[in-house]
């Protein structure tokens, strides 16, 4: 794979213009099973991240994700700031120190993010949150490293397993969160957290698809 | 989306701006910060209260931080629980040496960044305790869950502990009470309008002329169910029946009860609910021995309203009548 | 018409049956007739205020009798002045050796029904003396109109008077007090959408999503005007500029703020005005002593609010602050 | 004219179906101009005089029109229940004791009737009130007489100068009542009181019409 710091903040400034562009979208899906807000609570939090990441170049890996989680916990609020904030704080210590990353280092990075969010929120798989989609995510870029993938397609596949798993999530009634609240009221709509969890990784293979060629 | 403000982005700062601004014998608000703290805080010797949430609540919780209530109010942007920064301002600000109690209601949201400032607290050595207010029995409460929202129950919470911690009790003290209130709370809400969230510019759901909304939270999301709308008698029996199913009562026993506006209801018609609520009550030989009726925790200009049913004993009696003064919540 | 109530002709009476149920320990309802008395009414050697008009301003009246405000309210129809039978009734339980003095807003209906109800009390032999609050600026005074509304700076008046009656003053000197209080006190209102009469069925005017009524009573009926909506900064230097064009005020003066919701507006929106007055006051250099924001004059679930300021003197301020124990209006 | 208490009573019934025929055309006048209620006010007060009216013929005609006055200012509230309680009150006097009233006695009914609002109300004719539409009828009432009309055609008259009264409300800002707080914004309006007062005198027209042939 082979992501520099510069790099790697490209790939962040990307997540927040996907953000952006999916602002609509995202509050759509949370009002129709939660309180409307989540597509303005992540555009929040990552117009602030863009902000934060200019002149970090120089900085390495670890510093730039520490950095990502703290903006997003000190701007978002709701669930998914403390949530997408501990997951970028507690990737951050398995890369910390390194000015490039490779597939191996995403591994890592996913399993401490997926780690810290279950953590954090004391969901599970099934739950109808953005576990959905980052676990399958996870899953399918183990094989794909196993099965030796170049990083772009292996990435292409993390970002369907991401696809599926969002889609999954409109079978399901929720367990966690506001839309638990619903019961199966929420059955047959999409969780907007597994929602901008997907468009974060189809932004991450995106942007790495078009940096290596 | 009809609103007296200037700008979604500045409501919720302005509107704190405003309260300061009517209340300076009550509170001040922490530089920076979203944060209403007690006038004369830190109060040596007394365990401080911090809550707050979401905006678009009010009165709750601003309007509770006065003497016999809260020490500090955090205010998130509307209906999005503020940030554990935010949270842990507020501890600094009230901290005295006998310790802060957080009364968090029970949201994803609210706990993590209230947990995560708690954790922050701690970190810093300062001494504090949380508790996670769940009184919403239209949720099912099940351990596969996340479970029961807090909602206008919350506030007998409020007034209880924080009198307890007037009176100077010790945190344990006071987080006891608290969880005694919790256990003893149960509340139900409905909703004849949808609510629109400034940011937002238009409403969660839309509701047709003859529907309303069973089950309401207090962040404009649907209710549990929808049905057809039913008379204020009707809706008063249906909610008493959950309240009363979750958490029975015998005769004789005691409660205080509070008819909660969701924020466009009248006080008529909340009213006209009490009057049905006591009926109810009398005919089942249960003895109300204090009632609130008024807009408490709102949901912006949401329509409708909960019902709250808080079990009595003699402690929880001499606490809730205890003196109280804040800008939205006095008792003589 | 969406409202939580059973049928049109019976929610004034289990409204007032919710109140009393709900506050006890304040007052009681005279039977037959919908008058709510002080629970301690008549009290000897204390001159007694009464009152009132129709309902659908809650908590106007009833939610402001107890200790240090009125002594009974007398409830009317929704929006339409109680008869004279009513009001009369009312005078007969609160009246005292001191004398009775009645608190009118400035309506035709309920100038004419509490004056006739006077002269009954008067031919009965009982001392009665009455007051006509004409606080809104928005209409224009004239001597050959019936002349300005009473709206919600009435509440200052039942407020200072009160406190007066309390202390014990003579009816003519609470009357004296309270013709200074309507003398120092100017009020205006916006509102952004209309409210229904329960008995109507239907709003009485319609209002575009981008318009507002400015000038507004608080009866449902249409404003002076109607304009676009314009930014909350913009509506309160509007109101203020009519307000303070009635009644100038010089700097250092002192005031009392009344922001006042009409009954579906949020207290977040509330407090954003306030924080414009607040502004607006500071920079003309006037003091405000204290600031009431709330839901005290109400016109069932219209979106809307008004302004009013009180101008101050030493007396009025004391007045102001002297302890009060009412469901509506508490001051410790 | 030569009318019974029992012909009185029929009249005063008939004005209550009247008003309660024209209930929402009174109610919507007033929703234009004021708060929306003459209508109910008026059907209350009516629905109330006439059950009050049943086994009545035996009194004398002022008592009663004192209990008609009584009973509207009892239950109507509001601006006009006073005023047309008051108007009653005061026409009983001057035809107390009477089994019978003739066209001469109305003359002075209305004239009590008219002072009564008067002072009540402390209204004149142009401020867009009942009384712009009665006092147009007090004024061809006495001509009709003058002129030696039959009551029939005397009262025709009548309720024609009532009716153009009404209409002539119109064109006037209102400066008593409710109305007067629209200022020139009233104007266009038909007021709701004036119309009201019309619709009784035309009742009392055509009833006594019907009752002479
Ligand atoms: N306990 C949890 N664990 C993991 N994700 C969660 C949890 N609770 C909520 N979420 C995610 O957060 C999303 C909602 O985020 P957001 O709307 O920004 O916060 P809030 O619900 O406080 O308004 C949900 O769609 C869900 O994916
Ligand atoms: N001062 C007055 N003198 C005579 N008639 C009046 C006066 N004020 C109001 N009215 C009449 O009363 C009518 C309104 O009556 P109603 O709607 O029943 O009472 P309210 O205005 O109290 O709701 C007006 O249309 C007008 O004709
Ligand atoms: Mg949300
Ligand atoms: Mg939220
Ligand atoms: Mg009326
Ligand atoms: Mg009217």
């Amino acid at each position: 794979m082979g992501l520099t710091s510069t790099q790697t903040i490209i790939v962040l400034k990307e997540i927040g213009k996907t953000i952006e562009d999916n602002k609509t979208l995202l509050t759509e899906l949370d009002g129709a099973i939660g309180d409307g807000d989540h597509g303005i609570n992540m555009n929040k939090g990552f117009a602030a991240v863009t902000k934060k990441l200019d002149n970090m170049e120089s900085e390495d890996i670890g510093d730039i994700f520490k950095t990502v989680g703290m903006t997003l916990v000190v701007n978002v609020g709701g669930a998914s700031g403390p949530l997408y904030g501990t997951a970028f704080m507690k990737a951050a210590a398995v890369v910390s120190g390194k000015q490039e990353i490779d597939i191996n280092d995403f591994i890592k990075i996913m399993d401490e993010a997926i780690q810290g969010i279950k953590m954090r929120g004391k969901a599970v798989p099934g739950d109808k949150t953005m576990l959905d989609a980052l676990e399958p995510a996870y899953n399918a870029l183990i094989c794909a490293v196993k099965e030796k993938l170049t990083t772009v397609d292996a990435l292409e596949k993390v970002k369907e397993a991401a696809f599926e798993g969002a889609k999954y999530t409109k079978k399901i009634a929720a367990k966690k969160g506001r839309a638990s609240y619903l019961g199966d009221r929420s059955i047959g709509h999409q969780d907007p957290g597994a929602t901008s969890s997907y468009l974060i990784i189809n932004t991450i293979y995106e942007t790495v698809k078009k940096l290596k060629d | 989306m009809k609103k007296v403000i200037n700008k979604p982005e500045s409501v919720v700062s302005e509107m704190l701006a405003g309260m300061v601004a009517a209340h300076p014998e009550y509170f001040k608000k922490l530089e920076n910060f979203n944060v209403i703290v007690r006038k004369d805080a830190p109060v040596l010797g007394k365990v401080a209260l911090v809550s707050g949430g979401g905006s678009g609540h009010e009165p709750s919780h601003g309007g509770f931080v006065g003497k016999g209530m809260l020490d500090a109010a955090v205010a998130g942007e509307v209906f999005t629980s503020p940030t554990p920064d935010q949270v842990f301002e507020a501890i600094k600000a009230v901290a005295s040496d006998a310790g802060v109690l957080l009364i968090i209601k029970n949201y994803t949201g609210d706990v993590m960044n209230f947990e995560m400032a708690q954790e922050l607290a701690q970190a810093d050595g300062i001494k504090v305790d949380s508790i996670v207010v769940n009184d919403d029995v239209a949720v099912e409460n099940s351990t596969y869950t996340v479970g029961r929202r807090g909602i206008a129950g919350t506030v007998f919470v409020h007034k209880i502990a924080g009198a307890k911690a007037e009176a100077k009790g010790s945190l344990s003290e006071i987080k006891a009470v608290a969880e005694k209130v919790i256990a003893n709370t149960a509340s139900m809400g409905i909703a004849l309008t949808p609510c629109i969230v400034p940011a937002a510019g238009k409403a969660n759901f839309t509701l047709g002329e003859d529907e309303m909304e069973i089950g309401m939270g207090i962040h404009g999301e649907p209710g549990t169910h929808r049905d057809k709308i039913k008379s204020a008698d009707e809706i008063t029996e249906h909610l008493l029946t959950k309240i009363l199913g979750d958490k029975p009562l015998q005769p004789n026993e005691e409660v205080a009860v509070m008819i909660n506006g969701l924020g466009a209801t009248p006080l008529m018609e909340l009213y006209v609910v009490n009057s049905k609520v006591n009926e109810i009550l009398q005919e089942k030989g249960i003895k109300v021995y204090k009632t609130f009726v008024g807009n408490y925790m709102t949901s912006l200009e949401m329509a409708g309203c909960s019902v709250s049913i808080l079990k009595l004993d003699e402690e929880l009696k001499s606490l809730l009548i205890a003196t109280a003064d804040t800008p939205a919540f006095k008792a003589l």
